[in-house]
Formats: C-alpha cells, structure tokens, sequence
C-alpha cells in the first residue's frame, strides 16, 4: 500500500475517534429531546447515522410505510383486538428465521398467536394463575381448527392484551406472562 | 363487484393485484407470512394480516389460515396470485364453501383441468391436436418402459400436478427413464403433494408458444394473442415475448382461434393460458392451461392495454367481459425478463439478502413490476423472483433495442441476479434472428452464452 | 448518426434524453453544475463532465461553457432538452459554428419562429387562425393603451421571448394594464434577457390545447394528435392529457392537419408544438410554436408508441422520418401529472431538501419519468419539477382511476409536493367532465378545490 | 412523559455508550482492515453506519453509481488530465451552496479551474514560486475567453496536478499551493 493510503488511514482513525467522544453524545442528546427514531450527523465528510431499535432490525419499520396516508399499521383484527393500547413489541417480528412468535422483555414474556383465528382463553387460566412453560392457556380457532396457546416461561399470568372472541394474527401477543420474584419462587 | 379482496400472496404479484383490486375500488388486505412483514406489499396495502411463519406450508400454503384470514378481515374474496394455492381445487372448493370468493375459475372447472392427461384428452376432443403421450398416469416402471417405446425416445416426464419445472425430465433411454422416474416422483411429490406422472413425445427443437384467453362466466370469450416463452432454462421460463417469432401472422391467428374455440367448449371460464409446443415447421400441439393469471401476462398488456388481472377479477365477480375480439388490437413488441435473485455465472444458485441500492429503469415502453426497494432484506424462502422487467416496442428489433437499455440501466446492488444471463441473450444469434428454440439454454448452456457475451 | 451527444440540462429531462441516445447507440455525456454533482443523470450518463456553480447563468445557461464541454469530451451533438438553452437561437448559431450539431431547429428556423408576434403572423397567412393582438411589440405605455382598447378588454400581456408563465398578465382594465407593464417588462428582463412585450386577447372560458408536430429536413411530416393543458396555475401547466375532451374527433382532426400543413409550409422543422387557445364553441386561434421537446411529450409517446426524443434527434442527424401520417395511430387516453416540489396548501411555495424515501408507483399503464432517488439532496436552484407521473388507460374514465391509484402510491417523504392538488383534481366535477379551461386553478382557486377534495 | 418512555430512554443512554465503547473500534478495525468506504453494525436492533469521506458529504457517493459497468468516475477530459493518479478531493464537491471550487487540507490548498476549457499555467508560476492569495497561477480557455486561475492563499507553488493543455472540468483541482512554514514566512 502506498504512504497515502497509510496517511489517509490513520486520518481516518483519529476522525473516528472524535466521532465517538464527540458526535455519539451529541446524537445521544438530540435523540432524547426529539424522539426520534433516527439521527445522522456529519463531520469532515464522515456520517454517523443512529437509528433507534423498532421492535426489529429490519430496514423498514412498519410505521414507516410508502403513502401519506393514516393506514392502519397492524391489521384492523389486531387493531381491534388490542383495546389496551400497548406497542405491539417483539413477538412474531425477530422471527424472520422461523423462530416460534413468542415474545420477551425484562422480567416478563408474551405468549402469541400460533395461528390467525378467533382467541379463546381457558377458564383456569386468569390473571394471577401460576403456570409452567408449556402450560395451555388458551386456543386459536382457524377456521374450525384449534391451535393451543401456551405459556412461553415459567411465570404468573398476567394481563390478557386481547379479549375472548377477539380475532387475532398469526405471532400476535395475547397474554403477559410475569416472572416470578425469587420469593415467589421460593414460597 | 367484491368490496374487499384478501390477496393470498406475496413479492411482485402481490402488489400487482393490489394496484388492480384499488382500480376496480376494491379495498385490500395482504396475508404474510412472519418473513414478509417488511415487504413493499405489506407496506402497500389498506390492512395486512399475518397468517403463518416463514415456511410456506404454513402460511401461503395453508389453506385455513388463509381462509381464516380473509374471514377475520371482513373480505369477500380472495386472490391466490400464481403458484402457491392459485390452482388448488380443493382450495377453491372450500373457500366457495365459506362464502367467499376464488378468484379465478370456480372449484369445478379447476378440478375439470386439474389432470394434464385429462385435459389434453379433453381439449383434442375439442379440435386441438395434442402432443404424443402416454396413456393416462404411469403405473409402474414396466408400464412407462412400455409407453415409452410405443411414443418413440426421447420422452418427457411430467408430474400430473403443479409447473415449473419440479418432477420434469427430458429422457433419451429406457435407462434414464428408470432413473429420472425415481426423482421426478420425489420432486413431484415434495412440491404438489401429489406424485403422478406422466409422459410425453420430446420434440428436440421445439418452441413454447402460449394462447391468454378470457372467458366469462356466460360463455363469451377473447383471446389476447399468444406468447412466446421457449426462453427457458430446465423447463423454467426466464424470458418471455410476444407475438411469438415462430408463426406467421396467419399461423399465429389460426391457433389463437382454435384455442379460444376449445376452451369456450369445454367449459373453461376466467382468464387462462393454453400452452402449445410449435415443431421446426410450424405444426403445434397442446401441452396443458393454466387456470390462474401468469407470470408472463405483462407482455400481453402492453400488447393490448387490456388489464388482465382487473379482467380476471371482474369474471370471478360474475361481471360479463364487456367486449368482443373486435376490441382486441395488438400493437408492437414486447418482452419480458424474470429477474431473479440468482447467479447464472454459478449454476444459477439463488440467493437472499439485502437490497443495497435499487434503481429501476423507465422512459417510453418500459415497465418495472417488482416488489424491491433499497434495503429491502430478500428472505430465502420463497421463489428467487425479483420482478420483472417488460419492455415493448414498435417492433421486435426496437423492444430489443430497448431492452438491451433498460437492462443496462437496472441496478440491484447486494445481490448477484440473474440480468447477465438476459443480456447475453441479447447478443445471441439464435434469440436475434426468433429462432429460439426451448433447449436453447440447457444444450448451447448459459455458460456458452455468458462467455460468448463477454468476447463481444 | 451521432456518435456522442452532450447533454445540456439536468433532471429528468437529462435522464429522457440519454435513454433515446442508448436506444439510438449514441455515448452520452452529461454536462452538470456542481449543485448536481450526485444527481441520478450524472450518475447514470456514460460520462459526466462540470461545467459551472450552481447559478445557471454561469452553468446550464453559460454557452461558452456548454459548448466548450462538447469539444472537449469529443461529443458531435449537444441536446439541450427544455428550458435553458433550448430555444436560444444564438446558442444554436454558435453550436453550428464549432461544427456541433444542436438537437432541434437548425438556428435559422429557430430565429424564425423566435418573436412570437412574428410566429402568429408567419402561421396565419398559412391558413392559422389567430387570435386577435397587439399591431407588434408594444412601444411604451400609450401604445399598449391604445392597442388594448382596440383589441377590447379583457387582455393578456405577453413576453416575445421565454414562457412558463414568467411576464404574463392577464389585465381588465387600463389601470391595471398600466401598473403590470412594468412588472411584466422586469421579469421578462429578468427571465430572459429580453423585456419585449405583446398584447393578446384574452377568453375568459379558454382551453389551452397543442399539437405536436414531426417535420424532417425534407419537408415530410406527421403530426402526434393532441394534447390539453388547460389545468394550469398562473399560466403554468401542471396536468396535461390527450386526447383533449374539449374538441370532437372531428374537431380535433382538423385542428391537427391544418397545424401541420402550416408548420410544413413555414419551413419548420424537427418535432415542435403549435399552441392554440380554444374558446366555449370550439373556434381555436393559433397563440405560438415551442421549438423543443416539451415537458408533456410523455402523453403522446403513450398513445402513439413513438418515441419523440429519438425522433428529435433523428431529424436533427438529417434522418428522413421513416413514417407516414398513416403510421401513426392513436390509442387510449393519457394524463400526465407534473410532480414538483411545492407546497399547494401554501401557495405553492417551492421547497428543497432530502428525498428521505421515494416510492414509484408502476403497473400497466403507469409511467414515471423522475431524477429522484431515496437520499437524493433537491438543489434549490433550479424549477421544482421532481418528475412526471404518466398514466394511460383505454379511455378517459379508466385512465383517471388508474391516475388516483398511482398518485396514492407515490412516496415522496422528507418534500412537501403538489400531490395533493393532483388529486383533488381528480374529484373536481369541471375536470371529471373534460370542462376545465385555463383559469379553472386560479379562478376556483387551488384553496378551494383542495378544501371540496377534503370534504369529499 | 410516561414512564415507559423515560425508561426506553434510559435504555438507548445505555446503548449508545456501549456502541461508542464496543463498536466503533470494531468500525474502525474493519475499515482499516478491508478498505471499504461503508460499512454498518448492527446491534441489538440499533444501526451504526459509517461512511469514509469520498470527497464531499453526498448520500450517493459517485463510486457508487447505478449499472455494474465500469464507467468512468469522472469525465474522460478530466481521467486525461490527471496523470498522476491522485484521486480528486475536495473542491466543487462541497460548494453546492455556491462557494467558489477552492479546495483546502491541512497544509495545502489547491488551486481549482474557474471554467471547463483547457487550462495554460503561467510561465513564472513555476513550482517552489512564491505567490499571494489572489496572484494568477494560469489560466483555463473556455471557448476562446480565458479564466484566470488564481492562488486561493498565500504559500508557495507546489506540484502542479494537470498538463499544460489538458481539458480541465469546472472545479478541478489543477495547483497545489503549500503553506509556508512559519521559519519561512518569517524569513
């Protein structure tokens, strides 16, 4: 290689090293006072771009769509059946590979959809139930065929994110899971 | 006329339905499977609905998610595209049964057409001449051996079921017929489900020529020209045109016309593909339909300016067709080049991964029908088709001429596609002159062709 | 043929023009100011070579520079597209001079057709009616005075030179001709270097409606139908379609053959465009001729197939036309929407910025001519057009609801753009029935028609 | 604000620390490694992508152009009149805004061409001649009317970067000026 190129390289480490005590604090500032989902900086013909996680790593998020308009970003059935409002997060979207839809988070997991259908839970699951993984909490009617829903984790159940009757998609979240304090556990 | 149509499909074809079924004012819903919730038709649509995981017996192919689906969503009818369920009778069969509506021939006529061997049997008796083959479905090895040697070498083996290429084997002795059955079997059976087989006279320079025809539901038909898609490599089709270069004008309207004629009377409704091989002198014979609205159709429409999907949905809405072969002009040249997602330098091998940079070609006579974007992930799931590029012409040199643009112009960085492979054959003596024939690729060997490009 | 054409503009008329060049065999070079260093044209041009900063006046409208460029990369040919150095007779004299060839008029014709007043009076004794006008260039303000109370109230001021709407004004009364004189003469002065000005009559309920005309060197021509761009804003066009609805087939036949036969008789040569106004009963008087490519030459590509870039610079090698007025045939119906960067909600304020994402929509029927690209930086030095969505369908009613479909898929994010009144065009009841006249826009007001959209 | 999003944000703080600590190196060593002008890390759902300066701070960088052929990256005139191989920096690529091509580095400036024509150094503009900002170096012929090639800043007259006769683009780089040491501006 040339002394040029050796000459440009080491430019181009003593740029990226300010890129990082410099530009990623700026980028940190300017993402928690905007709320954006995406920032890029440029210094010295160097970018930086940050993109803020959206529940997946792929290039186009979901509410990110062509078209100005309104569309519903999840399926109308999912809309409907998502009275409390949360973010669908997680399940069903990692699962590019064919993982199974099952959703997790910091101290609780989401048991989701294994089939497009109309979501019924067992009566003997409520809120509060302990249940071990593999547990059933509930089935998916596709068309006639029930799909069981079962708990993803050992854990407590918590709140249904879907009603009885709902229709529901495929990987959709339907019932928190919540991990059991080690008291629990221990009790 | 339908208020909201389920589309049971993904990648180019779905926005193509999309962009039909919103003309027609008709809302929408795509069915996705988990490894397409990214992907332009998703993004596209009114609603979209996942239906399954990534593999696609699970999701695209299995029919009550995809019933369940349209049920859940309010729609009235569901388009199946092509492959996947678009000609799966037993499907169509249970989605009339939940009220819906198959877009495409109703469940009965499907089943009519659903044997190739039946078919052909059919049609002939409705006037068309059909290609030497063997009685019914092979039995055993003795009774292929048998029919073999009565229909004369080289023979081809064809899975009664599905297209594309899967289970078909051009064989030249009882030997590699011994051998090829085994395989065709298997391959048969892992992509229909459904392991008959059957043979067939091999014409060695053949050309496939297709008729589109659109029949409504009272009886009243067109066709829409033919197409020539003898462009193939292992019996798939990579480069399609039309008016195909084999038949005179006279020849051409000739089978145009008796293939309308016999699937008016054998009861075939909606829009559909007669396929015909043409020998060296011009004698044709037909091969089997394609009940479902094809990968090719594009060409016909910038013959015709008929919208062949509207058209097809409008039939399954039980609407008349609304106009007569009087209204049927063609005008120009036109071509068609299956981009795919696959390395023609290395046996073809298919790829997936992310779209660098996209930039599709356009100006006058060109048109880019493709579900990519920049960044979009491929997944590699699914067929390696990337889109499709269709450029007309006033005539064939100009489309070529065109064409030979276009591709140059087209870019798809992050993946190797198959555009090396339709450039070359626009350097090919045997494509310039409409000599094509659908052993071109396979016997010259795309190798030959790539390398006989660069020395240009 | 050439063997190298120098492309003098930018956007997506630079982008045009070199896909006719490929088609054609012809290298191309595209000449770029530095504001358009990473544009799609230069990226895509064979070679690319700087030419200025980013003001026009020292790049795309320097002829020096353009010219010097030309030598330089060893071109034959300069094409200069629309606007810019187009219809610049001492650019094209100077082109001649260095042994280039400018594509277009040779200067001669140019300077022919150079004064407007001179252009009505050349075509009217060929049999164009005109309409009535200033006695010449209006002299000072006594002059313009007298000329307007003759010709009768109200009428339209008008710059010899240029177009675009720039030095226009349509006045009703003396007063108020007396105050716009001066603004029109400085922007005349301005725009084009020329603050020659000109009265015309001015019909309330006007269309504005053109024929595109062919004319090789040897006096053979053709004319391409009709086009209707009445929908404009201040005398700019923003929506143009073909054929008109304002004329019969009759009406519009004799319209276009009189065109012709008097642009032949004049001498005119290469395609071009001959302005008419056509009033409430179907009269028309002949307003002016463009000596150029047009914007909206999209609209009859789509109903003729002929390519009239290519066609341009055929004639301009000295190509005979190579086709009759028997091979031009018509089909179906056209609109083109001019995408520009300006906010219709606001006056229609100009913008620039990034092209955070860009989505085209495509389809049977649907042709996008655009520069833009996801990431692309629009310059805000130049006219806001970020392209043309074209759209063809069999008839009026079908191209229409093939137009609210694609200017619904259109993405455009991180620009504001003048969708929005595109579509609300499309629900205005004076445009769905083929009514509207050139003060439709600004009479209504673009306010108001998107306000009935957003009720609707 | 909801708690939620406080926490989200705590969360990205966090990210981003890690990324500025973890990944950048990993950056920086790639780059070194490979010599590409871009490369992106994914993780944990956040992207970070840097792109090596190409000269200028433009999205489509023009060695990345659309068609796989190998076109030229500049004109031909200008591929002609660049002898000796440096890859052309800096002026006309920054100047979107209407800056004069005057292109600068650390040490350096370049003098640019005013026109495109074929440029003509001045016989007393020799390399190791001292000039001022403003002095004419040369001039470039645009169709007859020359343009005068002026020093950018005081130095003095290094290696000249194009041929006497060679086409020359606007903005092109054709002189470099190098700045005087302070012992010589003393002197």
């Amino acid at each position: 290689m040339s002394e040029r190129l050796a000459a440009d390289r080491s430019a181009d480490h003593a740029a990226i090293d300010r890129l990082s005590s410099e530009l990623l604090p700026a980028l940190i500032a300017k993402l928690g006072a905007t709320g954006l989902g995406e920032l890029e900086v440029r210094e010295g013909g160097w970018r930086v771009r940050l993109r803020r996680p959206t529940g997946g790593g792929s290039y186009n998020t979901r509410d990110r769509r062509p078209g100005d308009k309104d569309r519903s970003v999840r399926s109308s059935a999912q809309a409907a059946a998502n009275p409390v409002g949360l973010t669908p997060v997680g399940p069903g979207r990692d699962d590019r590979n064919g993982r199974e839809g099952t959703g997790s988070d910091i101290g609780r997991v989401v048991a989701s959809s294994p089939a497009v259908g109309t979501f019924q839970p067992r009566a003997d699951a409520r809120a509060g139930t302990k249940v071990r993984e593999g547990d059933r909490l509930g089935s998916v009617d596709m068309l006639g065929i029930p799909q069981e829903v079962v708990a993803p984790a050992d854990g407590v159940v918590g709140a249904s994110l879907v009603e009885p009757g709902d229709a529901v998609e495929y990987g959709q979240e339907l019932i928190l899971i919540e991990f059991a304090t080690s008291a629990e556990t221990e009790a | 006329m339908f208020r909201k149509v389920l589309i049971a499909n993904r990648g180019e074809i779905a926005i193509r339905i999309l962009r039909a079924c919103r003309e027609l004012g008709i809302e929408t819903v795509v069915a996705y499977s988990t490894a397409d919730r990214d992907s332009l038709p998703v993004q596209l649509a009114d609603e979209a609905i996942c239906i399954g995981p990534p593999d696609a017996r699970r999701s695209y192919l299995l029919a009550p998610a995809v019933i369940s689906a349209a049920m859940l969503t309010g729609c009235d009818a569901i388009h199946p595209g092509y492959g996947f369920l678009s000609e799966d009778e037993g499907f169509a069969e249970v989605v009339a049964a939940h009220d819906l509506t198959f877009i495409g021939p109703p469940a009965a006529i499907l089943e009519r057409f659903a044997s190739k061997a039946g078919t052909r049997q059919l049609l002939g008796a409705h006037g068309l001449p059909t290609i030497p083959g063997s009685d019914g479905m092979l039995r055993d090895e003795m009774h292929a051996l048998d029919e073999a040697e009565r229909i004369g070498y080289p023979v081809l083996i064809k899975p009664s079921a599905g297209g594309g290429g899967k289970g078909m084997r051009m064989v030249r002795t009882g030997r590699e017929l011994e051998s090829a059955l085994r395989v065709c079997r298997s391959e048969a059976k892992a992509a229909f489900g459904d392991d008959s087989l059957y043979l067939e006279k091999w014409l060695d320079e053949n050309r496939h020529v297709e008729i589109q025809v659109a029949i409504d539901r009272y009886g009243h038909g067109v066709h829409l020209g033919d197409r020539d898609c003898s462009v193939q490599r292992r019996h798939q089709k990579i480069l399609e045109e039309a008016p195909t270069p084999a038949l005179s004008e006279a020849a051409r309207a000739d089978l145009a016309e008796r293939a309308l004629r016999a699937a008016i009377a054998a009861g075939y409704e909606n829009v559909g593909t007669l396929e015909f091989l043409v020998d060296s002198v011009g004698s044709f014979f037909f091969i089997e339909i394609n009940c479902r609205i094809q990968v090719e159709h594009p060409v016909t429409e910038m013959l015709t300016g008929i919208d062949l999907v509207a058209t097809q949905i409008r039939i399954a809405a039980g609407e008349p067709l609304g106009f007569s072969q009087a209204d049927v002009a063609l005008r120009g040249h036109a071509i068609e080049f299956r981009i795919n997602a696959e390395d023609p330098a290395n046996g073809f091998r298919p790829g997936a991964g992310v779209v660098e940079r996209y930039h599709a070609p356009g100006g006058p006579g060109v048109r880019v029908d493709s579900h990519l974007f920049s960044g979009y992930d491929v997944p590699p799931y699914y067929d390696s088709l990337l889109g499709k590029l269709i450029v007309w012409g006033p005539d064939r040199p100009s489309a070529i001429a065109r064409s030979r643009v276009a591709l140059d112009e087209l870019v798809v960085d992050g993946l190797v596609t198959n555009v090396a492979i339709h450039q070359a054959l626009l350097g090919n003596e045997a494509f310039l002159a409409g000599k094509m024939t659908t052993n071109l690729l396979d016997r010259v060997g795309s190798e030959a062709i790539l390398a006989a490009a660069a020395r240009a």
